[in-house]
C-alpha cells in the first residue's frame, strides 16, 4: 500500500493549490503527512524522478509532478529512462508488465 | 432524436503543450480538422456538449475510482494542470446541472454511474474544447471512464454505456452533442511516449467507422496493453460513443501519428 | 456454490451508542438474535465477510458519488465516528484485497461499481461487526450502495447488483458470507428521529422472506419517502442481498420498533 | 451550491482529524476556506443546529457536528425542533419536501 500512498501524495499535490503551497513551503512537513518508506520519501524529495517510475508511479501523476520540479518535457522523458538504467525494471503497478522492464522501445 | 451531433477527437495534452514542437505540415491540418468538428457542433446549435473523457487521476482516485461517472455542476474549473505546461489558460467553463441530473436519473435505470457536483477538468476534457468551442460558450456536461487505474469497466460496457446515454439524451427535448476523447494506441508519460503503432489504430478506426460493435468490443486488455500500450486502454470513449451512435456509420476527417503529440492525432463522427 | 450465508441486519448508531436507554425487554432479545446470526456465520467459517451498507456521507459525498462502491483495501478503520457517541472502540479490521480485486472484475462485467482501496467503516458496517465477530478476526469486504443523496440507484438495479454479487462469489474458491444492513421505515437524524412505519416494515419484510423480486422492487421512491421517510432508502441494501438468495426464501429472527435506536430493529437470514 | 459547500466542510470535518484539530484550534481560520454566505458562517459559528437543519444540511452530516458541538442527542433533536418553530419548514435538500416542513409528526 506505499505505492498507492506515493501516488495520494502526488494526486493531491497535482490537484490542491494549497498542498502546492506546503510543498513550496516546507516540503519535508508535507512528507511527514504520509505514511511512507525511506527510500520514497528521498525519491520524492532529491527528487528523483526515475526511481518513482521504477518504482511503479503511475505517468498521469508523475508527469505533473516533473513540470512542477522544473522538469522540461524531453529531461522528464530522459529522468525515466535513466531511471530504468539504474533502478532495473519497473516494481509495480500498470506498467511493471511492458516487456518485463517498464519500456518497450 | 435529441442526439443532434456524436464524433472521437484526441487529447493529449502535447496537441496545445508542445504546439510548437510539431511538425506544421502534421499539426496544421490536424488542427484544421479539430476546428472543422467545432464549427459542425457548433453549427448545430446544441444547448449542452457532452465530453466522454478518460481519467488521468486529475478527479479521481483508487479511493473511490468509479467505473463511469458524470457531472452535474452549474460550472467546471479548468485545466487543472499548469496553465503553462498545457498552453491553455485556467477559466470557469458554464455546465448544466439541471439537465445532467436529469439524464443522470435515467442512466441509473441501466448503467450504474457515479455523479459529481464538482470537477476540474483536465486536459482529457480542456484541449477537446479548446479548438470545438474556443469561447467556452456552450454548456459542458463531462464524463469519465476510468481507463487508467484497474481493474477497470470492459468494452462491453462501454459501448453499453453509449447506447443508455443516447437513450437519455432522446428522452429529454434539449439538443445535445457528445464527444469522445481519447488515444489509441500510445504510451503516454512513460519513456516510451511518442510511440504509435499505426497499423492498430488504423484498424480500430476502421471498426469505428463500421460502428461494429463485436469487432470493437472484441479487444482484451492484455492484447491492447502489449499492442497499444496503457494509453490504448482509453478506446473505451470511442467505443461508447460508438454505442451513443449505434445504427450509424462513420467518416474520418482527421489520422496522423505525430509522435510529439505522444498520440495518433483522430478527428472522426458518425452520421446520426 | 461460495455464498455459504445470506442475512440482513439493522445498523442505526443507537443500537450501540444509546444501548441503555432501550427498553431492555426489546433490547435483550434483539441483541440475542444479532448474536446467533454471528454465530451462524461463524460457523460457516467464511474466508471473508462482505457486508452491504449504505452510506452516510462518512467515505463519499456528492464530488464524486458513487451508486455502489466495494471495498479494496488490505485492511479498514472505524468506526469513522466518535467512539463514545457510538459506543464502539476504533480499531483496524482485516480485508481482503485481493479476492475483492477478484471480485470487482467479475461485477464489472454486468454492473459498473466503484472500488475503493481505503475506507473508513461508519455506523452501517461497524454496529453489525460489533454483533457478528465481535473478536474482529473475519476479513471484511464493504460494500456501499448509496441511498441518500440523490439521484440514487433505482430498486430493481440493486437487485440485479446483488445477483451479480452472487455470481462472483460463486466463481471463486473462498467461502463468502454476505450481510446487508440497512434500516427499513425511519426518519434518522431528523426531528422524527423515532418514527417508525411498523405495518410498512412487516409487510416490506414479508416481500423480502418471500424474495418476490417483483414486488421488493416495486417501490416509488416517491412512495418510500413519505410512507418510510429518508431512510426507506436503505432498503436498496436488503433487496441486493435478496438478488444474492435468488431463488431462496428467508426466516425472520427478530422485529420489533425500538424508538430510541430510531429503527425497526431486524435480523434474518436467506436460507441458501 | 452554497449548501452543498457547507455540507461539505461538515463532511470533511466529520471524516478528518486534521480538520477537527483546525475546528478546535481557529474555527474562524478554517471557515475562511469555504465560499459561505453570512448566515451559514453565522449557523456554524454558533453553531444553530436549527437553523443549519432548516437550511437543508443532511442528518448524516449534521448528526455529527453537534455531537461535536457538545449536544446531547435530545438536546440536538430538540435543537431541529426548535429550528423548524423558528425558521420555518426546511429549505433545500432531502428533508424540504417531508410533509412541505422539514418533520412529520
Ligand atoms: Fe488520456
Ligand atoms: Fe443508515
Amino acid at each position: 500500500m506505499s505505492l498507492y500512498t506515493v501516488q495520494k501524495l502526488l494526486y493531491q499535490l497535482n490537484r490542491d493549490r494549497s498542498v502546492q503551497q506546503r510543498y513550496k513551503d516546507d516540503f519535508a512537513a508535507l512528507l511527514e503527512d504520509y505514511d511512507l518508506t525511506g527510500e520514497e520519501r528521498h525519491a520524492l524529495a532529491a527528487p528523483d524522478i526515475g526511481l518513482l517510475y521504477v518504482m511503479g508511479v503511475n505517468g498521469q501523476l508523475l508527469m505533473h509532478y516533473a513540470a512542477l520540479c522544473g522538469f522540461e518535457w524531453d529531461q522528464y522523458i530522459s529522468a525515466m529512462r535513466e531511471g530504468l538504467a539504474e533502478h532495473g525494471s519497473v516494481r509495480a503497478g500498470l506498467y511493471a508488465a511492458t516487456d518485463d522492464r517498464g519500456a518497450v522501445s | 432524436m435529441t442526439l443532434v451531433y456524436a464524433g472521437v477527437c484526441s487529447h493529449a495534452p502535447g496537441i496545445t503543450g508542445r504546439a510548437q514542437r510539431a511538425d506544421p505540415a502534421l499539426r496544421e491540418p490536424f488542427y484544421a480538422s479539430f476546428r472543422q468538428m467545432g464549427e459542425e457542433i457548433r453549427a448545430q446549435q446544441p444547448d449542452a456538449l457532452i465530453v466522454v473523457a478518460a481519467e488521468h487521476f486529475a478527479n479521481f482516485f483508487m479511493d473511490n475510482m468509479p467505473a463511469y461517472c458524470m457531472g452535474m455542476a452549474e460550472d467546471y474549473e479548468g485545466p487543472i494542470e499548469d496553465e503553462q505546461w498545457l498552453g491553455i489558460e485556467r477559466r470557469r467553463i458554464p455546465g448544466n446541472a439541471e439537465l445532467a441530473n436529469r439524464l443522470i436519473e435515467r442512466m441509473l435505470h441501466d448503467v450504474d454511474l457515479a455523479y459529481a457536483q464538482e470537477w476540474k477538468f483536465d486536459h482529457g476534457v480542456m484541449v477537446p474544447l479548446h479548438f470545438l468551442t474556443p469561447a467556452y460558450d456552450v454548456p459542458v456536461i463531462p464524463i469519465n471512464i476510468n481507463c487508467q487505474g484497474p481493474p477497470i469497466t470492459p468494452l462491453h460496457r462501454a459501448y453499453e454505456f453509449g447506447r443508455t446515454l443516447r437513450k437519455a439524451c432522446d428522452a429529454v427535448d434539449e439538443r445535445i452533442a457528445v464527444v469522445g476523447t481519447g488515444g489509441l494506441s500510445h504510451w503516454p508519460a512513460t519513456p516510451d511516449s511518442g510511440k504509435i503503432n499505426e497499423t492498430w489504430d488504423r484498424t480500430f478506426l476502421d471498426r469505428w467507422l463500421a460502428n461494429d460493435r463485436e469487432a470493437l468490443t472484441s479487444y482484451s486488455d492484455e492484447a491492447t496493453y502489449f499492442d497499444a500500450g496503457q494509453g490504448g486502454f482509453e478506446i473505451r470513449t470511442f467505443i461508447a460513443v460508438a454505442g451513443a451512435a449505434e445504427g450509424s456509420t462513420g467518416e474520418l476527417y482527421y489520422y496522423a501519428p505525430i509522435p510529439i503529440f505522444a498520440v495518433g492525432c483522430t478527428i472522426a463522427r458518425m452520421h446520426l
